[in-house]
């Protein structure tokens, strides 16, 4: 038998319009081959497609059996585990519509979500979840049955509400053998305008919003995305990020139905890494943090290594920045530079490559925020596929994708198959795509606001279409706004410049209404704290480290050479940082200066630190001060009171070609 | 460097279980039986063999035995040349008394012998520790080394003293004596070598080996958690010893061709304990190790005066190896006193954090 | 205090319906130590000491340093006998109790000062633990075939089970003498765990850790207890962790009994006050 | 029934009718003894004050005297070459130190027991290729040492005593004497006692380890000279020797690793009783069992006793 082809392994939608339909099919066609792995007890323990056909069958029948409905919503809590991703389709089976929610978030967060989507059934990873749950039950009138996978812990707890997962399959088996064929029928009678799922978007204001996905938006888009890319079945996965998050919906459920690959789950949060390496997956996302903090290790641990094998290192990741990209997109290179990098794969690239994890990576992804330029080519230079699409929850993910061999790091791609998009006049990007969302839960004025009638929606990112075709992303269009001078400012695109510093962990831009741009700027403890340690700097906390002269000095330069940056840009050379500071504690979620998915809430922050901003605009000010309550690694809270200095940064005049253009 | 690991991800324990989980290691060690098993022969002429490969191979049987006891159940014992050669004088009066059974089953039986006397003398390792259990393992050796020596029958009352190894057929092939080519007598002995090499790494690994790891990392708590010490001692005697013992018989057998009270001498004891230090105590590769190191560093030092056209005197070539040997040993000591293994499982951390240092 | 808080939220809500004596977790004695006396040349590390543990709870001995808490452990699982008294555990005299008595039935311990095989990985110094339950004979193990095979398969996905329970998968193949000691604490219990004990004793578990490590070794030490009615014995300093996870104390100084009974009850005692409490706050 | 009678009634009966025998036993297994004793007072002196079990004091005995046989026939003066051998005692001690213990302090005892088996090849090949490898004979008379006997008709027969051997004696026990008051009355001897105790100690309080462990090898450098001149006049000088050297091991067994006592008391059991159980015992079972009687003799000490005649019983924790 030869190997498949993406083109002929991908099912016909048409037929399989939804995951019940779609496993029943893959059990057939793909008889034997790994469905979904689970690093548990040391070995990736496997199961075959047909074994996932067999256990959903009989789950779904145990969920129906335990008065499971057509149309009830089931919530879904917790970690990437593949019995998880079973509920998802065993609930699509019975008719019912999955929910996943953030297995991070609080009681409280969790009961606006269970509230809001009136869950019948949810179904907890293990005995945290379940505490959880049963914490906020009482004041879900809806909520009838809990039913949990790891039993560790909860073999005392006496509810006769909460069901064991194991339990749930006995009672499904014997359905089964009461009913057979009844769960075909209730697959058959689903559709693909049928509600596939429920994913709550985290929102940065307001509360959450549900959007509802059909079938045919998840799957076509799916189906598109897999055919542009040629996914396998042969391709191997990793799922490690939320299973709320719409992208790892449609990777890890979504690609892995119709592509027919093999989704993995690793051990647990701290183990990621080691996982990754173990498994080698050949599809890969992951957001540009990640890639970002892998690549800030990488520096680190380089930083230790002997004399000759830094100079090696440098040498070839020089010589890999010079023709790699080129390399990897196909482009002609001198005979001696290919023999060079050849020699570089072999020392470095392939080693580097092993150790982290990515050597069989066909297709890596990132989204989700800008990643800093100099990282993306780092990855692409040593010869990991890596592309950047832009998508979100509203269009089941995809709305551009770069084009292989068409890669610009400042751009997100040209648009997915079957995707149209539009530059509002406001510079609003707008799209509309088979992938575009039914509507918000319960929530018909959103729906009206971000849909029109037509189809085409709006993403709230200004950006524009540039020449090649691509589209770029400015920033998000509500925070787009001006100087008192006039000029645009735009916080995002200056903070993620930034951010593209290795010293610098995050950074929030002001500018809005005043006179001039300013920043906080919070360094990178890891990047820093090592710099510190090679310069003989002793400190003893964030702060002190923050508040150090000489971390001033460098975070100086940085902010210095963003605004040498800027003033190239026409538009964006008017809002150059003017003043900074270093914050001397870490922007964090607990906090609520993040988001859940790590975005800064700039306007939480502006009031949380006013007196650092009134400083930051008081232009005789050496130094604000600041007291706050704040979370400690361990959890434990406390106070926080410090003087803050400012910094002066260096305006570079707008040059004069730039102000001709104006 | 050379190890990219990922993707080489396992599904079952057995797998994760296995003696090379990695990849390029397995590869590896298949690319070094293909040497010992075909490149050897066919390149290697009889000096090669005889001198350096069989040698070679029964010093590093010997050093697993060792490496049983002292490095992996922590008793140190400077008596295996002893054991050796309860081996060599059990196969001898084995093939005198049956001379008609096959003498590799011979080879295999007369470890059971050195097996019951490794026994005998682990006795006192119930009550003795360290340094005075090694001072008691000498009492075996020169004991062993006196009836080697005294007791007539073991050598069958010969005017000389020694063991004389006949002419021993294997399928009618001549494998041991005179007649026997040095490429048959290093097939036998490479065989033997690779089976019990492959038995001592399923023991080591399995709770046998884990029982002799505790012991020796803590006896106590070893003896709480209920392993009993000296069951477990003495069965890390006896099957060390049977390896020090099936080491002596092939030394007799398949390569000296004869052997007297010289040939397992405190000596002998000291070069495998040498082996075993410098290969590695608690490694099986170490033992290998050790054993090629330490075998053929004299072989190399005695060359190279030839190899430079310098003449010295074989006297002279004597002293020097010893000095060299002592040296070097103290050298290797210095870099890594945990030998060989300790060195390339280094290399190999090294190779698979490539180019990260850790 | 933040645990306190989020414990009354789950009482509050009515949450985990567990009461530990209501489902009789707490049988009949196990374990009996009878007027025990037990010196070293003229020193006496206990003198005349007796008390009991029931099958199921979780008995702790407290006391200064030098009570002889240690001693008792020692003497209960047979590495020292003493010279007078009778041990009696699960209805059987075991006098003399010798350690590999103790240990084929089913008594477990951890030690105070760390008693790991530090040149072995974490994974093999738990396997070690199984070491009684494996029968393969030294062929069958040479040969890596049957039970030789089989034994260290099955052994290994039970070992996986406990290290999953202790949340130490990332240091599976680490060898125990790198890592830190709150984790060589953890790794000591795995090893204790993987015997399957009947009666476990745990020798301070939660010395020299910081609040966190000692929050989830408590944990750990009620999931034992409850989950597979771990009989334990318990010698801890934390006086908090004490009151919190004991059912009954006895209370040790200078080799004599000074008290025994509940929580309540022992720290409510006079004697107790006086000599123990005493002596740890100076 | 005859060999019962052989070892349980004949030698006693022996010992009886010829008690000028016995004592002449008595004698030679005392001189002998005296011999294991000073060989094992250099490992105790080295054990005690850096835990190392130096495996090459039976070479430093033999290569101690070779030098000193080897530098005369050079044709230097005894008592120069006497003086000479003890600088070279010196730069043993010294490059021991330097190039062995300092590069390996903290490692586990059984690898400086390995470095010192090492040692012990390297003064092998040194010691043979310097002074070639054939037995040689000691100068005794140029060191003035006394020969000839002194014989005493008694007991009804010869007692024969040589005279290296009464000098033997007296040397061990001037040589212990000396010890002795270095240990006790000087400084750097009372720091040895302290490094002996505890290392960390020892350096808190300014001893440097270096320096000690120098002096250490040194002292266990002349007590070997000493021995090896006493026992080249008994017998050859040569490295066979060094196997014999092996028996101040029981020795130690018998005396504990780290007592100064022990080893001579120790030293005068394995040597009185191991003559004795070659002259009238060895010969039912071929002779020359004195190759090993006395660590069979050590081992079944030690089955009573782990902890050696002077060392304390050892209380097992955890």
């Amino acid at each position: 038998m030869s190997e498949p082809t993406a083109a002929s392994s991908l099912p016909d939608i048409v037929t399989y319009n939804t995951f019940p339909k779609l496993l029943r099919h893959n059990a057939e066609r793909l008889r034997g081959r790994p469905a979904s792995r689970e690093k548990n007890y040391g070995i990736w323990q496997s199961c075959t497609w047909d074994e996932v056909y067999e256990e959903v069958w009989n789950y779904a029948a145990g969920l129906m059996d335990l008065g499971l409905a057509r149309g009830d919503k089931v919530a879904i809590v917790g970690d990437n585990r593949p019995r998880l991703y079973w509920t998802m389709v065993a609930a699509q089976a019975a008719g019912a519509v999955p929910v996943p929610v953030y297995q991070d978030s609080v009681a409280e967060e969790m009961h606006f979500v269970l509230e809001h989507a009136e869950i019948r059934f949810a179904v907890a990873e293990d005995q945290e979840q379940v505490d959880k749950l049963i914490s906020i039950k009482d004041r879900l009138p809806s909520l009838e049955t809990i039913i949990f996978d790891e039993t560790r812990g909860l073999r005392d707890y006496t509810h006769d509400f909460l069901h064991s997962y194991d339990s749930v399959i006995e009672r499904g088996r014997a359905f089964n053998g009461r009913e057979p064929g009844r769960i075909d029928a209730e697959v058959e009678k689903g559709g693909k305008d049928d509600t596939s799922v429920m994913v709550y978007t985290s929102g940065t204001t307001g509360q959450p919003k549900g959007v509802v996905l059909s079938f045919e938006n998840i799957i076509r888009t799916s189906r598109n995305a897999c055919e542009r890319e040629g996914l396998l079945p042969t391709d191997e996965a990793m799922a490690y990020l939320p299973m709320a998050w719409i992208g790892d919906h449609i990777f890890s459920m979504g690609q892995c139905y119709v592509a027919g690959f093999c989704v993995s789950c690793p051990e647990s949060s701290e183990t990621v890494l080691t996982d990754l390496r173990e498994l080698g997956p050949s599809y890969f996302f992951a957001p540009p943090r990640i890639f970002e903090n892998i690549l800030t290790t990488v520096m680190i641990r380089m930083e230790d290594a002997g004399r000759l094998k830094r100079k090696m290192f440098s040498y070839f990741m020089d010589h890999a920045k010079r023709v790699g990209v080129d390399i990897l997109d196909g482009r002609p290179v001198s005979a001696g530079d290919k023999l060079l990098y050849g020699l570089g794969e072999l020392f470095v690239y392939g080693p580097l490559k092993n150790v982290l994890g990515l050597s069989r990576v066909r297709i890596g992804y990132t989204a989700g925020e800008a990643i800093g330029p100099d990282i993306f080519q780092f990855y692409r230079s040593i010869g990991v596929n890596l592309k950047q699409l832009y998508g979100s929850t509203e269009a089941a993910v995809f709305v551009t994708i770069q084009p292989n061999s068409e890669i610009f790091a400042d751009t997100v791609g040209t648009p997915a198959p079957e995707v149209e998009i539009d530059i509002a006049e406001s510079g609003e990007v707008l799209f509309r795509s088979p992938g575009v969302f039914v509507e918000y839960f319960k929530n018909p004025e959103a729906t009206k606001e971000t849909k029109t009638a037509d189809g085409w929606v709006h993403t709230g990112d200004a950006g524009f279409i540039d020449e090649r075709g691509h589209l770029k992303i400015i920033d998000r269009a509500k925070d787009v706004g001006r100087l008192n001078d006039g000029s645009l400012f735009a916080p995002k695109y200056i903070e993620n410049k930034l951010k593209f510093f290795p010293n610098i962990k995050e950074a929030v831009a002001f500018g809005h209404d005043q006179d001039y741009c300013a920043a906080f700027v919070n360094i990178d403890l890891e990047a820093v704290g090592s710099w510190a340690e090679r310069n003989g700097i002793a400190y003893a906390s964030y702060q002190e480290l923050a508040a150090h002269p000489q971390v001033y000095e460098m975070i100086q330069g940085a902010v210095d050479q963003v605004n040498q940056d800027l003033s190239s840009e026409e538009r964006v050379a008017g809002s150059q940082i003017k003043r900074f500071l270093l914050l001397p504690k870490m922007l964090d979620a607990d906090d609520g200066e993040l988001t859940r998915t790590s975005k800064v809430r700039r306007g939480f922050i502006a009031e949380k630190y006013e007196p650092l901003i009134t400083a930051l605009y008081d232009e005789s000010a050496k130094a604000g001060k600041i007291e706050s309550e704040i979370t400690f690694e361990d959890g434990r809270k406390g106070r926080l009171d410090a003087t803050v200095d400012i910094r002066e940064a260096k305006i570079i005049s707008i040059s004069p070609q730039a102000a001709a253009a104006e | 460097m050379l190890y990219r690991e990922t993707g080489q991800f396992k599904t079952t324990y057995l797998a994760d279980m296995a003696i090379f989980p990695i990849r390029q290691d397995y590869f590896l060690m298949i690319g070094i039986l293909l040497f010992a098993y075909v490149i050897a022969p066919l390149v290697m002429n009889d000096f090669w063999l005889n001198s350096i490969m069989i040698p070679t191979m029964i010093f590093a049987l010997a050093a697993i035995g060792l490496n049983i006891l002292t490095g992996y159940t922590g008793q140190l014992s400077l008596g295996h040349g002893g054991f050796m050669g309860v081996g060599a004088y059990a196969c001898y009066k084995l093939t005198s008394y049956f001379p008609d059974v096959n003498i590799i089953i011979h080879i295999f039986l007369s470890g059971f012998f050195a097996a019951a006397v490794g026994f005998v003398f682990g006795l006192p390792s119930l009550r003795i520790k360290g340094f005075y259990l090694a001072v008691a393992t000498l009492a075996s050796q020169f004991f062993l080394e006196w009836a080697f020596g005294r007791i007539a029958w073991l050598y069958n009352y010969n005017d000389s003293g020694a063991i004389e190894v006949s002419s021993r057929t294997l399928f009618d092939i001549p494998i041991a004596g005179a007649s026997a080519e040095p490429v048959t007598r290093y097939f036998v002995v490479l065989a033997i070598v690779t089976f019990l090499t492959w038995i001592a790494l399923n023991l080591v690994r399995g709770r046998f080996g884990r029982c002799w790891m505790a012991v020796r990392d803590m006896d106590i708590a070893a003896e709480l958690i209920g392993i009993k010490l000296l069951p477990t001692k003495l069965l890390a005697f006896s099957v060390s010893s049977y390896y020090a013992g099936v080491a002596g018989a092939l030394m007799v057998f398949m390569w000296l061709g004869a052997a007297e009270v010289e040939s397992f001498d405190i000596n002998h004891s000291f070069l495998i304990l040498f082996m075993v230090i410098i290969g590695g105590l608690g490694s099986i590769l170490g033992s290998f190790l050790g054993a090629i190191f330490i075998w053929n560093l004299p072989v190399l030092l005695r060359a190279i005066p030839d190899m430079i056209g310098v003449n010295i005197g074989a006297a002279t070539v004597e002293h020097m190896t010893f000095m060299v040997t002592g040296a070097l040993i103290i050298f290797f000591l210095i870099v890594e006193p945990h030998g060989f293994a300790r060195l390339w499982q280094i290399t190999k951390e090294k190779l698979r954090l490539w180019p990260f240092p850790y | 205090m933040n645990d306190t808080v989020s414990n009354n939220d789950q009482m509050a809500a009515g949450a985990p319906a567990v009461d530990p004596t209501a489902g009789g977790r707490i049988g009949d004695v196990i374990l009996r130590v009878n007027e025990i006396s037990l010196s070293f040349g003229g020193v006496k590390a206990i003198n005349d000491v007796s008390f009991d543990i029931k099958k199921g709870e979780v008995r702790s001995i407290i006391g200064p340093n030098g009570a002889g808490k240690s001693s008792m452990l020692n003497c209960i699982n047979g590495f020292y006998q003493p010279q007078v008294g009778h041990i009696w555990y699960d209805g059987v005299d075991y006098t003399p109790m010798r350690p590999h008595l103790a240990a084929e039935n089913g008594i477990a311990r951890t030690f105070q000062n760390i008693a790991l095989f530090k040149g072995m990985s974490t994974l093999d110094n738990i396997m070690t633990g199984r070491i009684l339950k494996q029968k393969a004979s030294l062929l069958e193990q040479a040969l890596y075939i049957g039970r030789g095979k089989s034994e260290e398969l099955e052994h290994r996905a039970f070992v996986e089970d406990i290290i999953d329970f202790l949340e130490i998968q990332a240091i599976r193949r680490t060898p125990v003498g790198r890592l830190p000691y709150g984790l060589q604490k953890r790794v000591e219990l795995g090893r204790a765990l993987a015997a399957e004990p009947t009666l476990l004793l745990l020798d301070e578990p939660m010395a020299g850790m910081n609040l966190e490590e000692k929050e989830d070794m408590s944990r750990y030490i009620i999931d034992v207890n409850e989950q597979y009615g771990t009989t334990i014995a318990l010698i801890e300093h934390d006086m908090g962790v004490v009151m919190d996870l004991s059912d009954r104390v006895v209370v040790l100084d200078h080799g004599s009994k000074l008290a025994d009974g509940t929580p309540d009850e022992v720290s409510a005692n006079q004697n107790v006050i006086d000599a123990y409490l005493g002596v740890a706050h100076e | 029934m005859e060999i019962l009678h052989g070892i349980f009634i004949d030698p006693f009966i022996t010992m009886y009718e010829l008690p000028d025998l016995l004592v002449q036993v008595l004698w030679e297994g005392f001189v002998a003894g005296t011999l294991y004793s000073l060989i094992a007072l250099g490992f105790v002196l080295i054990f005690k004050a850096s835990g190392v079990f130096n495996f090459a004091q039976g070479i430093i005995v033999v290569f101690g005297a070779l030098s000193l046989v080897g530098l005369h026939s050079l044709g230097i003066p005894a008592f120069v070459a006497l003086f000479l051998c003890i600088g070279i005692m010196f730069a043993l001690a010294w490059l021991v130190e330097f190039t062995v213990l300092r590069r390996l302090v903290n490692q586990d005892p059984i690898i400086l027991f390995m470095a010192t088996i090492g040692l012990n090849y390297f003064l092998i090949g040194f010691g043979e290729g310097v002074f070639g490898g054939e037995p040689k004979t000691m100068i005794t008379a140029e060191l003035g040492l006394p020969t000839g006997a002194f014989d005493f008709d008694i007991l009804g027969g010869l007692v024969s005593l040589q005279q290296i051997d009464i000098t033997a004696a007296v040397t061990a026990g001037v040589m212990v004497g000396g010890l002795a008051v270095f240990f006790n009355k000087t400084r750097i001897g009372r720091g040895l006692r302290a490094v002996a105790d505890d290392h960390q100690a020892a350096q808190s309080v300014g001893i440097s380890l270096n320096h000690i462990w120098i002096v250490v090898w040194f002292a266990a450098g002349i007590v070997a000279l000493a021995t090896g001149v006493m026992w080249g006049a008994r017998s050859d000088v040569s490295f066979a020797l060094s196997i014999v050297a092996l028996k101040a091991l029981p020795v130690l067994i018998l005396g504990g690793f780290t007592s100064i006592s022990g080893a001579i008391v120790g030293g005068l059991i394995i040597g009185i009783s191991e003559k004795m159980a070659e002259f009238y015992w060895g010969p039912l079972v071929g002779g020359s069992i004195e190759s090993w009687f006395p660590y069979f003799l050590a081992l079944l000490f030690l089955w009573f006793r782990p902890q050696g005649l002077f060392g304390e019983k050892i209380i097992e924790r955890v």
